[in-house]
């Protein structure tokens, strides 16, 4: 088995975890663990395929996608830490209810 | 048991989904098409000679500077919560603490810019050198309050949106300048990608420092944490 | 662009503009709010005098706009359009003065209420004026619309509910007219209307998709019109204001439904293929038992408002009657009562509304011996009813007159024996009430009023009924005489049997 | 010379400039807000212009083209999209200068609210839609959306509160993970296409594997970012307890631009692999959140509740443009029909959420039940409201009217008429719930609760918006002239009839 497709289905694996984790989980910093393995995996994916099967050096485009992708990752998880402690401390609670439509 | 049945359901689907992307991803053509040929046909004329780094900067350039945007965006969110006080150091830096910072502030600084000038050529770059940074400046938030409550204002603003401002006088002067969105004078290629990615570099430890904090920073706290300087403020 | 291609959107506009002024005017500017009403109405009075000459003259005035690529907004004028344009234009002016002072004490609010007054006659207008269906279902709706805020203008909790039940009917009369009308259109493409039928041009095709639609157009516009059992609506609005009922009986909604009717079945269909499909028929039977129906509940209501409310789910469908009899008689009668019914029938409103205005009697039981307190609005009266009975020589007569012969014509004896019935009930309900007014003593004084004057009530709700009450007896007197309604619905005939 | 201008440019750049700039300049806010509205009409006029006279155009960015660099792309759907954000964006732009302005400062006391930001985050958000509808690389796009996504978030947040902070909170996670589920689907057509540009994309997507499984997840990603029912559980919290001019942007446009996504490359990029049942299964959700989304409207007790549903139940309308491009010689009536409904979607729903948003800012509540009699307070928002109701119910004459009709046009031409019923029943559903609002509103009651000065921009934004959701059903031909340029589907706007 090629390693690059190795490693790609290792992140479609992520992926789904990441995506079962945060259908799951009702804890907000699980959820957004959550993303985070679900981004890593897509990462994952993009840099595995972009050695191509036997390439020597990797396709630069799927690395540079991958590393914007990080970057936007990391925005929207800080925001959502931020967003994470804002509704602790509004709401007391580390889940979102039911109904949020109140 | 209802709760048992509904997280079959997903993962039944969940596995649906995974065996049609990987069912995919095998049947992904052997040596496919890419782009690889030609960003090596293109990089001599992209200023610098490290393939990501043309990528990023050069043929994606426009990706990368609305990134940079959402990176600012992220801080503006943080800030939309609301003010938050300045994290205090948890107790006055001690001598070991001191001598240890004097020495490892520099070292990081050093780094980041090794990190900013090694991206033309070699893996490194804006967002390496500034994730750097911002090791430094978060490791200041927890032990030098002064340093933190100085810099809420304009300044910090500034320092925020540099990344932006100039990627995207970049982007525009080069549009002035008589060629397209983001096409750099032929010769002024390299130079250009420095002056962006130093401000990027700049700006993006400066915003995950701020993100650290997790909220505006309040400013009418200025003189009281200066006051208050290695005592902590109970929350 | 010329006159012939402005003057139906100017029609039109008469009343949309004044509306859209009122609607921005501050609630105290009294003055000019009244000003703009009486501008409006006269302008459109004037215009469609205009329009009147040119169309007897042969004149063709359309105004077409593109809304869609193959769709246009038309707003044309034939000799019907004409006769339904001119009788708003005409009630609407009586309309706005006895509204004038029938709400200018009240304490909701005024601009509101001229505003969606206005829009609802320039809906109405626009309804008659409409050249082709989808500019007949625009109008449909905008009437709807705009006559919503008018039949909930009291804000009280039963008008609210009134407002609801209002709507649910005729909101869902739309989407079946909607339903029909774009279905029709996906199988025959534009759909002007023309005299002698669109759809004779598509004969032996879609038999019994036309057969539908026809169903579905007119339960779409029976809703309007008030055909049993979709009249359940009518009654209840009559929590509205005096004003607003006059004229949603008289020219507005119930008027527009069954001038729509009229139109479905001369100008979309053409009578004879719609005879041909054996859709008249049941239509025929319908709006007999509809005449029926409603007297038959007339009879028995002691509130006067709603008694002439059922009176109307009756006296409509003779319109709807006189359509669905082939036959240029028949034809003449349906659309003679189309202006005669609405004379009567503003007059009896404006009656209604002086009576509970003045005296604040609003039930048939209190009635008694009212003729003599308020003796020029019970002549008024007792003309209208009369004429709803079919006296001679009284406009009802001259309808009931031709709808007979017209069945007879037809070979249909039997629609000789529903107006006998309906007018024998017709007496059966408007013959105690004048006899009440009239003949009876009254049980106690009157309550003082606020107008103070010589007359019996304010002059300006006075005028109204009185005048509407001598047309509906030209009507009837001077039938012969050019330019009377009855001349007019012979033109009408003539030119879609082509004769 | 104005041809060669390349405005795409300015359209995105000019408010990403000033949202940058509100960022650095505190309380220039509102200025910077009115230069981008009023300096964003040239460009959007030139670059309207340049594909009207010219076709769509193409801009590269860096010089590089296709498909090593970045295109930017404007065809009439893109035009439609960018003049319907600046229109809301107008629209809101100018009521928040009243909103935010000094002297009205929200009721709400447990937060401030940051001008400044607000300002700086708007705008920002406007640039991010700009660049969505510009793009034409899908990877771009993806970071447009989180672009997009991050904006729309912090702005919800901006409200404070416990449930608006949980409702961002939510936003947050779906929007994460919709943007994450398109990223794969990205990967997946690079890895298999070797290219990120749409149009080359278009050209060399063929029935794979690695196609499908990017249809999956990109059309799975998008729609969870549209909120079609059962994946809508996000929308009504966040649209319902944003600032008031942010639930206007995020219902008028925010849902708008994935869904404009997923036209995109359905119609463009994945016509070979999408399949007739898909499309089905995406109207069978569409239908059910029309249900779904106007019951859970008729039962909602705040009005901005109310509103938001509102927006679930009409985004199933737009969905049925898939199943109903599929009918035969009925593609492009379906696309316009949809483009259409969008649009003037867009205009009614923001003037509904800003009128609601200044009724919570005059009585410091929106519970329904509490708001009898409020026209009397504020009748131009109520007027502004009714307005933008009837155009979301669809009735003549609005942008709302078009829209449907043209759907309705298409499902009965192309032999569908079940989704026919569905569009005329969804009409009825969202007449109930806003006359649900309007028979408590119109009740007349002595005490009428106490309003607060409104600014008046925010009352007359709110009409304007309103009355442009009229206009559009008037105005059709050219928003339909635009619609036609480089539309993946060609055809007569409006089939069926006989040659």
């Amino acid at each position: 088995m090629n390693i690059s497709l190795l490693y790609s289905l290792v992140g479609l694996a992520l992926f789904s975890l990441g995506l079962y984790g945060l259908i799951a989980y009702g804890h907000l910093l699980r959820k957004i663990l959550a993303v985070n393995v679900m981004g890593s995996g897509a990462f994952l994916i993009l840099v595995a395929l972009a050695r191509g099967w036997r390439q020597t050096s990797p396709d630069p485009v799927p690395h540079a996608m991958g590393l914007t992708g990080l970057v936007v990752a990391v925005s929207a998880t800080a925001l959502a830490l931020a967003l994470a402690c804002r509704v602790q401390e509004t709401t007391g609670s580390t889940q979102l209810t039911e109904d949020g439509s109140d | 048991m209802r709760l048992f049945s509904a997280k079959l359901i997903i993962i039944v689907l969940l596995v649906a989904l995974a065996g049609l992307i990987a069912w995919a991803i095998l049947s992904l053509p052997f040596n496919g098409p890419s782009l690889r040929a030609q960003v090596f046909a293109n990089i001599g004329h992209s200023g610098v000679s490290n393939p990501v780094t043309a990528v990023l900067l050069n043929f994606r350039g426009y990706d990368t500077l609305l990134e940079i945007v959402v990176l600012f965006l992220a801080v503006l969110g943080a800030w939309s919560l609301g003010m938050v006080q300045l994290p205090g150091p948890p107790y006055p830096a001690g001598l070991f603490l001191s001598a240890l910072l004097r020495i490892l502030l520099p070292a990081m600084v050093l780094t980041a810019g090794y990190l900013l000038w090694a991206g033309a050529h070699a893996p490194g770059g804006a967002f390496q050198a500034g994730a750097v940074l911002g090791g430094a400046g978060i490791l200041l938030l927890l032990t030098e309050v002064r340093f933190a409550s100085a810099i809420v204002s304009w300044p910090l603003r500034t320092l925020l949106s540099a990344g932006v401002l100039v990627f995207t006088g970049v982007a525009l002067g080069s549009m002035f300048l008589g060629g397209r969105l983001l096409e750099y004078p032929r010769h002024w290629a390299g130079i250009l990608i420095l002056v962006i990615e130093t401000a990027a570099t700049l700006s993006i430890g400066v915003i995950l420092t701020v993100l650290f904090i997790g909220g505006r920073p309040s400013e009418a706290d200025r003189t009281l944490s200066v006051k208050s300087t290695g005592k902590r403020k109970d929350k | 662009m010329s006159l012939d291609f402005w003057l139906p959107l100017m029609i039109v506009l008469s009343s949309l503009v004044p509306g859209i002024l009122i609607f921005c005017l501050p609630e105290d500017r009294i003055g000019l709010r009244t000003a703009a009403n009486l501008v409006g109405a006269t302008a459109k009075l004037l215009l469609t005098a205009v329009m009147i000459w040119g169309v007897f003259h042969g004149h063709v005035y359309e105004t077409r706009l593109p809304l869609l690529p193959g769709m246009d907004l038309v707003l044309s004028a034939d000799a019907l359009s004409v006769l339904f344009a001119t009788l708003s234009a005409i009630l609407w002016f009586l309309t706005t003065l006895y509204a004038i002072a029938y709400l200018e004490a009240s304490p909701q609010s005024r601009s509101r209420f001229f505003g969606f007054f206005s829009l609802c006659v320039s809906s109405t207008v626009g309804f008659a004026l409409a050249g082709n269906l989808i500019t007949f279902v625009m109008f449909y709706e905008m009437l709807t619309l705009s006559t919503y805020p008018l039949v909930v203008h009291r804000g009280s909790p039963e008008s609210m509910r009134a407002g609801k039940i209002y709507l649910a009917y005729t909101l869902s009369g739309g989407a079946v007219l909607l339903i029909a009308v774009a279905w029709l259109k996906a199988l025959v493409g534009p759909l002007d209307f023309t005299e002698g039928g669109m759809l004779v041009a598509f004969a032996g095709l879609y038999r019994h998709e036309f057969i539908v639609i026809f169903a579905l157009l007119i339960a779409g516009l029976g809703v309007k019109a008030a055909l049993v059992p979709l009249h359940g609506w009518l009654p209840v609005a009559m929590v509205a204001p005096a004003p607003v009922s006059a004229l949603l009986h008289a020219v507005a909604v119930v008027k527009a439904g069954a001038f729509g009717i009229v139109r479905v079945v001369y100008d979309i269909y053409g009578i004879e293929f719609a005879a041909k499909l054996g859709v008249l028929g049941p239509l025929a039977a319908v709006a007999s038992f509809t005449i029926v129906y409603g007297s038959l509940r007339a009879l028995n209501q002691d509130g006067l408002k709603k008694r002439l409310a059922y009176s109307t789910v009756s006296q409509v469908s003779y319109i709807a009657l006189g359509a669905a009899v082939l036959g240029p008689v028949a034809t003449i009668g349906g659309l003679v009562h189309l202006v005669h019914q609405g004379l009567m029938k503003i007059t009896l409103f404006f009656c209604a509304g002086n009576l509970a205005e003045t005296l604040g009697i609003h039930y048939i039981s209190e009635m008694d011996g009212v003729g003599r307190r308020m003796p020029s609005t019970m002549a008024a009266f007792t003309l209208g009813a009369l004429g709803m009975i079919g006296v001679p020589p009284l406009a009802g007569f001259i309808s009931k007159w031709y709808l007979g012969a017209g069945g007879l014509a037809a070979g249909q004896d039997w629609i000789i024996l529903v107006l006998a019935a309906s007018s024998l009930l017709n007496a059966g309900y408007f013959l105690p009430i004048i006899y009440r007014a009239w003949f009876k003593e009254p049980r106690g004084p009157w309550p003082e009023d606020n107008y103070g004057g010589w007359l019996e009530t304010h002059w300006m709700l006075l005028l109204p009924a009185l005048i509407t009450a001598l047309l509906a007896l030209a009507a009837g007197l001077l039938a012969d005489s050019p330019f009377s309604p009855l001349q007019w619905a012979r033109l009408i005939a003539a030119r879609e049997y082509g004769l | 010379m104005v041809a060669l201008i390349p405005w795409s440019v300015w359209i995105i750049f000019l408010p990403l400039l000033t949202g940058i700039f509100a960022f650095l300049f505190r309380g220039r806010g509102a200025q910077l807000g009115i230069v981008t509205a009023v300096g964003l009409l040239p460009p959007l006029i030139g670059l309207t212009w340049q594909v009207l006279s010219c076709g769509p155009q193409h801009y590269s960015v860096g010089g590089w083209g296709a498909p090593l660099g970045i295109d930017l792309y404007a065809d009439g759907l893109s035009i439609i999209m960018l003049v319907m954000t600046a229109l809301v964006g107008i629209g809101t732009t100018f009521y928040a200068t009243g909103y935010y302005s000094p002297t009205g400062e929200t009721k709400e006391k447990n937060h401030q609210q940051d001008p400044a930001l607000f300002w700086s985050l708007w705008l920002l958000l406007w640039a991010a839609l700009n660049c969505l509808f510009l793009s034409a690389d899908v990877f771009n796009l993806y970071v447009a959306l989180e672009f997009l996504g991050l904006s729309a978030v912090a702005l919800v947040a901006l409200a404070g509160g416990p449930s608006a902070v949980a409702a961002a909170m939510r936003y947050l996670l779906v929007s994460l993970l919709g943007s994450l589920s398109y990223l794969l689907g990205v990967a997946l057509l690079y890895f298999a296409h070797g290219t990120l540009s749409l149009g080359l994309l278009a050209e060399s997507v063929t029935s794979s594997p690695a196609s499908f499984a990017a249809t999956t997840l990109m059309t799975a990603g998008l729609v969870m970012k549209t909120a079609l029912f059962p994946l809508h559980f996000w929308l009504p919290p966040a649209h319902a307890n944003a600032p008031a001019p942010v639930s206007a942007v995020l219902s008028a446009l925010v849902v708008k631009a994935s869904f404009y996504l997923l036209l995109r490359l359905w119609f463009q990029v994945f016509t070979n692999t999408v399949t007739p049942s898909v499309a089905l299964l995406l109207g069978i959700l569409g239908v059910a959140a029309i249900f779904w989304g106007s019951v859970q409207a008729l039962m909602a007790q705040r009005l901005k509740l109310l509103v938001a549903y509102s927006t679930v139940a009409q985004l199933g309308y737009i969905f049925l443009v898939f199943p109903l491009a599929q009918g035969k010689g009925t593609g492009f009536s379906a696309w316009c029909g949809g483009l259409y409904f969008i649009l003037s979607h867009a205009c009614a729903k923001a003037a509904a959420f800003l009128a609601a948003g200044t009724v919570l800012y005059g009585f410091g509540h929106d519970r329904i039940d509490e708001l009898a009699g409020i026209t009397q307070r504020l009748p131009v928002t109520m007027f502004a409201f009714g307005v933008a109701g009837v155009s979301l119910i669809g009735l003549p004459p609005s942008g709302g009217f078009i829209g449907k009709w043209l759907l309705l046009n298409a499902a009965l031409a192309g032999g569908q008429w079940w989704w026919a019923i569905v569009i005329i029943i969804g009409g009825l559903l969202a007449a109930a719930y806003v006359f649900r609002f309007f028979s408590r509103a119109f009740s007349y009651v002595e005490q009428v609760p106490i309003c607060r000065d409104v600014p008046w921009s925010m009352e007359l934004t709110a009409l304007a918006l309103g009355l442009s959701a009229m206009a559009l059903g008037i105005i059709a031909t050219q928003p339909l002239a635009v619609m036609q340029i480089g539309a993946p589907l060609a055809g007569p706007v409006l089939t069926g009839g006989l040659p």
